[in-house]
């Protein structure tokens, strides 16, 4: 699956993006975010406030509980703050 | 198209003109036009937009979708610049057109406020001191929230 | 001039642009436009306003200045037409500039709600059959009410 | 005093404005108004729906209960209808 991040997440883990394989166990965007911070401390230190990282799955806007399902990209970032 | 996200300035009042163009016997139009702020106490030199261009193009159709049938418009467009901009330079423009001026107010004014929270947009501030990104505000989410 | 009453049409875009030009800094501005409308079921072929000129200068003054103080605006203008003119061309137009949104939006819809009932227009309306009077709207009272 | 009249009331009396001479004992809005309609028929036809006759003294809106004062022009019109 591709992951893509925006603004601060972006920068902090110092990518714009990354493909994953999907750990057996993994089905949902919250457990895909606990899955990514056991890998080093800088990603777990940007997530460490789950309630300011909102998520997407291809084009829809989704919760922390959404099912990974066939979706080919999830997006993760900041509140938005556009307009 | 009539939802746009551009990376250059636009000509507000052009775009004003041309929507204004089709408006096919409405009676009243609304034009909101968001700009980069520049006041005295906190110089910003410089803004960027960071934007996630297709979940921002899909959230802005239906955003535009969801304010013609809530308030009976007869068209709407929205501009969305992202990339780096400067004071003064309009950054977001909303256009409504109604047969009644309620629905064109109450249909742009809609589309701003869910699009504040709801857009992936993300601003980062340059000033003298360095860059840093805008917080999202909770009265953001209070205007929002109006439209529940 | 910030209050100004035409015969001639106007450029509703450049009307615009000119205002914004002024923008000082300030973050959100709104633009209403009203059209003479035109419908299928309602053949309107031209409108006529009346106008007291000297009244409705130092109406639209009033109001202009009352929708600043009230919504700390940084600006508003308003454009009245009078005389006659045909579907689909501008009557009115008002501008507001804000630091905040709501502020630009409320003051925009402030100014027409006040000037609908209380600035010194009247309508006559060309048909196929004959021109008439338009009579004033409970609605507008109502609109004009939600602001005491 | 000078008396303009806007729309359709100055279609019905035929006349967009006059100068009158006040009459002893009137002195407010609805007075002067009470004294026109005693001139003729077509006058006191215009006027026969008061509450829909708004007043301007100068270039101040005005109640019919407004003393008419030092104004030089009273403005009589029906409700307004721009924007």
């Amino acid at each position: 699956m591709k992951i893509l991040y925006f603004a601060w997440l972006r920068e902090r883990l110092d990518r714009a993006e990354e493909e994953i394989e999907l750990p057996p166990g993994v089905t949902t965007v919250g457990e895909l975010i606990a899955h990514l911070r056991t890998r080093d401390e800088v990603t777990d230190a940007a997530f460490e406030r789950p309630h300011l990282i909102r998520a997407a799955l291809d084009t829809e806007l989704v919760e922390h509980d959404a099912p990974l399902g066939s979706a080919r990209t999830l997006a993760l970032f900041p509140p938005m703050t556009g307009g | 198209m009539t939802v746009r996200l551009l990376v250059s300035p636009f000509d507000p009042g052009a775009e004003t003109n041309r929507f204004l163009a089709a408006s096919e016997g409405a009676g009243a139009a609304v034009t909101f036009t968001g700009l980069v702020r520049r006041t005295s106490d906190d110089p910003v030199t410089a803004l960027t937009l960071e934007c996630y261009e297709a979940l921002a193009q899909a959230q802005l159709e239906r955003l535009r979708d969801a304010a013609i049938a809530r308030f009976s418009l007869i068209a709407a467009e929205i501009l969305h610049r992202h990339g780096r901009m400067l004071p003064g330079e309009p950054i977001v423009q909303v256009m409504t057109l109604a047969p009644h001026r309620g629905d064109a107010f109450a249909g742009a004014e809609f589309i701003m406020d869910t699009l504040k929270t709801d857009a992936p947009f993300w601003k980062k501030e340059e000033t003298g001191d360095g860059a840093r990104w805008v917080e999202a505000k909770g009265e953001d989410d209070a205007r929002r929230a109006r439209w529940d």
